[in-house]
């Protein structure tokens, strides 16, 4: 069965058209790549599916539902979470802070302000995932304290950490030295042995090929092929797709 | 009642004309230091002022003074941005807007030490209107000198920014800043130019004001509050929506009370009203494009 | 001079809630709103209200002004915060400009420029407290509690996500925070403790006029906020004592009366500028509560 | 945090208790020979010219008073207290005299705003508030046991209104601003004039008036009421007017007769359009002028105000004619004479109140020459 399935997905921005009538499936369980050349769309195509932007058009079903104008952070609460290209953590807040937003919702009204907040069951979740990211000393420090790959895998792990079912990463392996991409590709097969789905942009071809179980091209906003990773790299049209671009 | 509509239009077109001589500069600034400049106002009541110490005070006839005035104003303008505004260019605009807000209350501070509290006249002769159009339209010299001056300023601008280097370079970093800086364009010759500008276009404002309504130190502020809603209603940063923007508000005054569909005592009211149902309808501003939260 | 110290006590007590009220939306949320000076208007307007027609005391009017300034606040929530940045800024303001134009207007409601005068002092359980160092102690305990419900709401999960939206807005919904409802909320409160504050002033000056709503009010209370540091709870306090005793020094320097008021809006603007230019988040840092 | 919160709740304890015993102690009451009446006057801040001078007025006279018997041989004395020229401490002061000095009769309040903040006290303790200075229209409806000897500002709406009736103006117009002074004019001008009026309002904070000028213009009145509440607003209404060719009469509240250069500016146009203005003005009689003699023998220079000088020696002049026939101690029993008080003949002629404690005294109106106000004989 599918669990996302997108039709006809169009969104333009004073004509000029970034996403048109775009149509894939990605499977239950699995890990399918988007790749595409600069340009292809698709970022665009990511906030259009989690409905961080407005579509012009299509249709967006997620575990059988159609999400029609649902919002973002509605779409979030049902279960399909994403990175961002430039990372959007939280400077100013700490680590822990930053993970304690995702995983703990209960405490959010302010009227919940005067009970007393246990928090103690999300911070062993917190310092789990920490010591998956081997990042536990940096608990208590500032967002801001990170480099640019720690800040990466922290905001990878707040993403996780809203318990979503479908996690959508943009680029999660550019820019971060190879030691750092083994504990990306790691936390990837973990997300995958506990039934997550994932759907990954992502330049770095190796990479991407290793971990896909299947891709999906794009080119100029609109669908190339879906196909097995061996199948998508033997075919002309995306090698022409990268060169002709 | 439709044989005031014409000198109730008149009235509309001359208060828009003050009001766009502000909020140019105000969208200007905007356009490229990213940050509404509250102490905008406060260059009107420079320029009126320092227009009647040399032509009252020192009985300079008019041309000299104004040029004088206007040379003043814009000297004070620039060294604003030097000392207050440089030094936190690259920092969040909030900043700037504050230390705006601080330069403005100062300003008015030390206009009402020099002058005193009460109101002066500008000059001490009072000029007779004109009558036209046999009598339905009475205008006074100076309105019409802003009416022409504005329109003229207007389009000298829209030609200076559309035509010549500097103002592209202006443009460009508006809309950019790296991008300027890549072409080498030294954006403190552009923040010279556009706070040098925004000061001429507000002396000019504050010497038709100040034969308008007489000098008080507050003068700059009621005129300043129509020139943010007038820049905001428009579209921030676009030199037609300020323009725009600035003649809606002039002439919905002067109507909506002129006309009696909106009592005298809530026309300070008019600009905000106008300004917050536009923004319900188009949050962006009549001619801002539709900008995508997630771009920011 | 002791009855001028009680009355600036006094006075400096309302302000720091008004301050306190102020950082959680502005301080906290980022929500630049130039126009949180109307909810201190229409809480004092509506304690004015209550007690000269209906009769009814502080304590009750503190009540209800709060929850009229809530309900005032969610409708302009909706109406509001769909800006973000200067927009909000110059809306909020020109809302301010409005409620100026109709508290002066509205003559059945608020007796317009007349204002409304013969408020009765604060009256507790029918006991009519009128020394000035007893009213001090009743507001020092009307604020405190304030000032602690806002102190817990700094410091609880609800303050984080505050924080958060002020960082970054679309990353706290991409965790699934309803981030339109978490602002209004965050406005509704602010707004509920700056009524609060107003109905405290109209008990205490017994008197009131639209002038309440002016330009000066709402610069002043930027001022406290930006030198006490915005976020900072206890630099809120200590910012508004600070700015409470530099704007009465020209007092006592012998100026004429004329340019008293000169000189201390002279005095407010070096302190503004010198505290953005070199500590942008307040001059009490140090009290910034380390990151829970 | 909760050990801040049970200090503050352990502050609220010690204010209850200590506020009954406050109120219980009573001090000494008055002394046999003499009557002792309170007093509040503005000795500090803005107010304090008028209410030094006041306070002055009203010594002299107790003063003499005193040396040709006294009121039926006993002693006048008054305790002056400071009201600071605001509501909130003329309330203190006020409490203070009822409460402590507990006098019957306060003369008082100078501003306006102290009569108005001292009126909620002395009405709840039924004691006679006399005012010889505060000229707002609120204290008309400040309560029952408040009286006042100088006119309120708003009389001067009602002989505007009734010189409008009788110039016979169907329309005028009415370009006033939007503070409680203005408003008070205003409404009393509706409240007198029979014709038409359309209204025209404005914030302090404006000052553009071509709009409403010209909407007026076109509604064709038979006159124009200027009623600013400072005379920079005065002059700027002036020059638009002016400039929009207004002519038509034109009449006004006292602000136009203070010497502003507004006067010299437009003399003719102001001439042309046969400028009237009200004004409260002293009368010429020699007890007034003698009177001003021995205050400025005494004290070294002449009184600021001599038209609150006039009003003063009325009102000290009244209580004591009161004082003499009814008990000291019994307040009603003064209130009622003060009510029914028919032919007090004082400086400005026989005097009497309305029901809501007002004196029959008016302003009177004059006419702009060109160079200075004449009087108009009604």
């Amino acid at each position: 069965m599918n669990f996302l399935e997108i039709h006809s997905l169009s969104k333009a921005f004073d004509g000029l058209h970034a996403v048109e009538n775009l149509h894939f499936t990605v499977k239950k369980n699995t890990i399918t790549g988007l790749i595409g050349p600069n340009g292809a769309g698709k970022t665009t195509a990511f906030n259009l599916i989690t409905h961080f932007l407005p579509k012009d058009s299509g249709k967006v079903v997620y575990a059988g539902e159609n999400l029609k104008k649902l919002p973002a952070y509605k779409v979030v609460q049902r279960g399909m979470a994403r990175t961002f290209q430039q990372i959007r953590l939280w400077p100013n807040l700490t680590v822990r802070e930053n993970l304690l937003l995702a995983c703990s919702r209960e405490y959010d009204s302010w009227w919940k302000s005067f009970t007393h907040t246990n928090e103690a069951h999300q911070d062993t979740q917190i310092d789990e995932m920490l010591d998956k990211v081997n990042l536990r000393k940096y608990k208590n420090h500032l967002a801001s304290d990170l480099s640019y790959g720690q800040s990466k895998l922290i905001e990878i792990a707040r993403t996780i950490l809203t318990d979503a079912e479908l996690i959508l990463l943009d680029e999660p392996a550019s820019g971060i030295n190879p030691t750092l991409l083994r504990t990306v590709e790691d936390l990837i097969f973990e997300l995958k042995k506990q039934g997550k789905t994932i759907l990954v942009i992502e330049h770095n071809m190796p990479f991407l090929m290793g971990i896909s179980d299947e891709v999906v091209v794009m080119e100029n906003g609109r669908f190339l092929m879906q196909d097995k990773p061996e199948k998508v790299q033997s075919d002309p049209r995306v090698l022409e797709a990268y060169l002709g671009g | 009642m439709s044989d005031i509509l014409i000198q109730l239009i008149w009235n509309g077109l001359v208060t828009g004309s003050l009001i766009a001589l502000v909020a140019l500069g105000l969208t200007l600034i905007y356009g490229i230091a990213h940050f509404i400049q509250f102490a905008h106002g406060e260059m009107v009541a420079i320029g009126a002022y320092t227009f009647m110490v040399f032509h009252k005070l020192s009985a300079w006839p008019i041309v000299p003074a104004a040029l004088a005035s206007i040379f003043i104003t814009i000297v004070i303008g620039i060294l604003l941005e030097k000392l207050f505004f440089k030094p936190v260019r690259e920092h969040d605009p909030l900043i700037p807007l504050v230390i705006a807000i601080g330069l403005s209350i100062g300003i008015q501070a030390l206009i009402l030490i020099i002058f005193g509290p009460n109101i002066l006249t500008i000059s001490d002769h009072s000029y007779e209107s004109y009558s036209f159009l046999d009598g339905a339209l009475l205008a006074t010299p100076s309105q019409i000198l802003a009416f022409v001056f504005a329109v003229v300023l207007m389009i000298g601008l829209h030609l200076f920014l559309k035509k010549t280097k500097r103002g592209k370079a202006i443009r460009a970093i508006s809309s950019n800043r790296s991008i300027g800086k890549t072409f080498g364009l030294s954006t403190d010759k552009s923040m010279m130019w556009v706070f040098g500008i925004g000061s001429l276009l507000t002396a000019i404002a504050g010497i038709f004001l100040g034969f308008e309504q007489n000098l008080e130190p507050l003068m700059g502020v009621q005129i300043s509050v129509k020139a943010f809603s007038a820049v905001i209603l428009g579209a921030i940063g676009s030199v037609r929506g300020a323009i725009f923007g600035s003649f809606l508000i002039g002439l919905a005054e002067s109507l909506l009370v002129g006309l009696g569909i909106v009592a005298s005592g809530f026309t300070a009211g008019i600009p905000f009203v106008i300004l917050i149902l536009m923004l319900l309808i188009r949050p962006e501003g009549l001619f801002g494009k539709r900008f995508v939260s997630l771009r920011q | 001079m002791l009855e001028y110290l009680l009355s600036l006590l006094i006075l400096t007590t309302i302000w720091t809630l008004l301050t306190q009220s102020y950082n959680l939306s502005f301080g906290l949320t980022g929500l630049f709103n130039l126009g949180h000076i109307i909810f201190y208007g229409i809480g004092a307007y509506t304690a004015a209200i209550l007690n000269t027609d209906y009769g009814l005391q502080i304590l009750p009017n503190l009540i209800i002004a709060a929850v009229v300034c809530g309900i005032v606040a969610a409708i302009f929530g909706l109406l509001t915060l769909r800006l973000s940045g200067h927009y909000l800024a110059i809306a909020t303001l020109g809302a301010a400009m409005i409620a100026i134009v109709v508290a002066t207007n509205w003559m059945d409601l608020t007796n317009g420029p007349l204002g409304i005068r013969g408020i009765d002092g604060p009256i507790l359980f029918d006991l009519q407290i009128t020394e000035s160092w007893q009213i001090l102690l009743l507001f020092l305990v009307i604020a405190g509690l304030c000032q602690w419900t806002l102190y817990k709401i700094f410091h609880s999960p609800f303050g984080r996500l505050q924080r958060a939206i002020q960082d970054d807005e679309i990353a706290a919904r991409a965790v699934g925070k309803n981030t339109f409802l978490s602002k209004t909320w965050s406005l509704v409160l602010s707004s509920a403790f700056a009524g609060i504050a107003g109905a405290m002033y109209t008990h205490y000056r017994l008197f009131l006029d639209p002038t309440i709503f002016a330009l000066p009010e709402i610069i002043f209370l930027i001022l406290m906020i930006i030198v006490g540091g915005r976020g900072n709870f206890w630099g809120a306090i200590l910012g508004t004592i600070l700015v409470v005793i530099i704007g009465e020094i020209p007092r006592f320097f012998g100026f004429p009366d004329s340019i008293i008021g000169a000189s201390r809006n002279i005095l407010f603007a070096a302190l503004l500028i010198t505290t953005m230019f070199y500590r942008p988040k307040g001059l009490f840092t140090l009290f910034a509560k380390k990151a829970t | 945090m909760t050990k801040k919160f049970i200090a503050y709740g352990l502050g609220l304890c010690t204010l209850i208790l200590t506020g009954c015993q406050n109120v219980a102690n009573p001090s000494g009451n008055n002394a046999e020979d003499t009557i002792t009446i309170g007093g509040i006057v503005p000795l500090t801040g803005d107010g304090a010219v008028y209410g030094v001078m006041t306070q002055n007025v009203a010594n002299l006279r107790v003063e003499e008073i005193n040396e040709s018997g006294g009121i039926n041989g006993k002693k006048l004395e008054i305790i002056w207290e400071d009201g600071k020229c605001t509501p909130k401490d003329a309330s203190l002061a006020a409490q203070k005299l009822v409460n402590i000095d507990k006098v019957n009769i306060i003369f008082g309040g100078t501003c306006s705003g102290e009569t108005l903040g001292a009126a909620p006290i002395t009405e709840k303790a039924n004691v006679i508030l006399f005012s010889s200075v505060s000229t707002s229209p609120e204290v008309t409806n400040a309560g029952d046991f408040v009286f006042r000897t100088a006119p309120s500002d708003s009389s001067q709406g009602k002989v505007l209104g009734n010189y409008a009736n009788k110039s016979g103006f169907n329309t005028v117009a009415l370009l006033s601003e939007q503070t409680d002074y203005a408003v008070g004019v205003a409404g009393a001008f509706k409240d007198n004039f029979d014709g038409e009026i359309i209204e025209e309002t404005y914030l302090s904070t404006e000052s553009d008036f071509k709009t409403r000028i010209t909407k007026i213009k076109a509604s064709d009145p038979d006159a124009l009421f200027l009623n600013p509440q400072t005379p920079p607003k005065f002059e700027i209404m002036l020059k638009q007017l002016q400039e929009q060719g207004w002519d038509k009469p034109i009449i006004s509240n006292e602000i136009s007769t203070g010497n502003i250069d507004a006067r010299t500016k437009y003399a003719d146009f102001l001439k042309e359009r046969g400028l009237v203005a009200a004004n409260f003005v002293a009368p010429d009689n020699s007890e007034l002028t003698q009177f001003v003699e021995r205050y400025e023998a005494k004290f070294g220079n002449k009184p600021e105000y001599i038209n609150y000088t006039a009003s003063t020696l009325d009102g000290v002049g009244i209580l004591k004619r009161v004082l003499e026939n009814t008990d000291s101690e019994n307040t009603e029993a003064i209130r009622d004479t003060l009510y029914a008080l028919q032919d007090y003949e004082g400086v400005f002629g026989t005097l009497a109140f309305d029901q809501n404690g007002d004196v029959n005294i008016t302003h009177s109106l004059f006419r702009f020459n060109g160079e200075d106000f004449e009087r108009l004989e009604e």
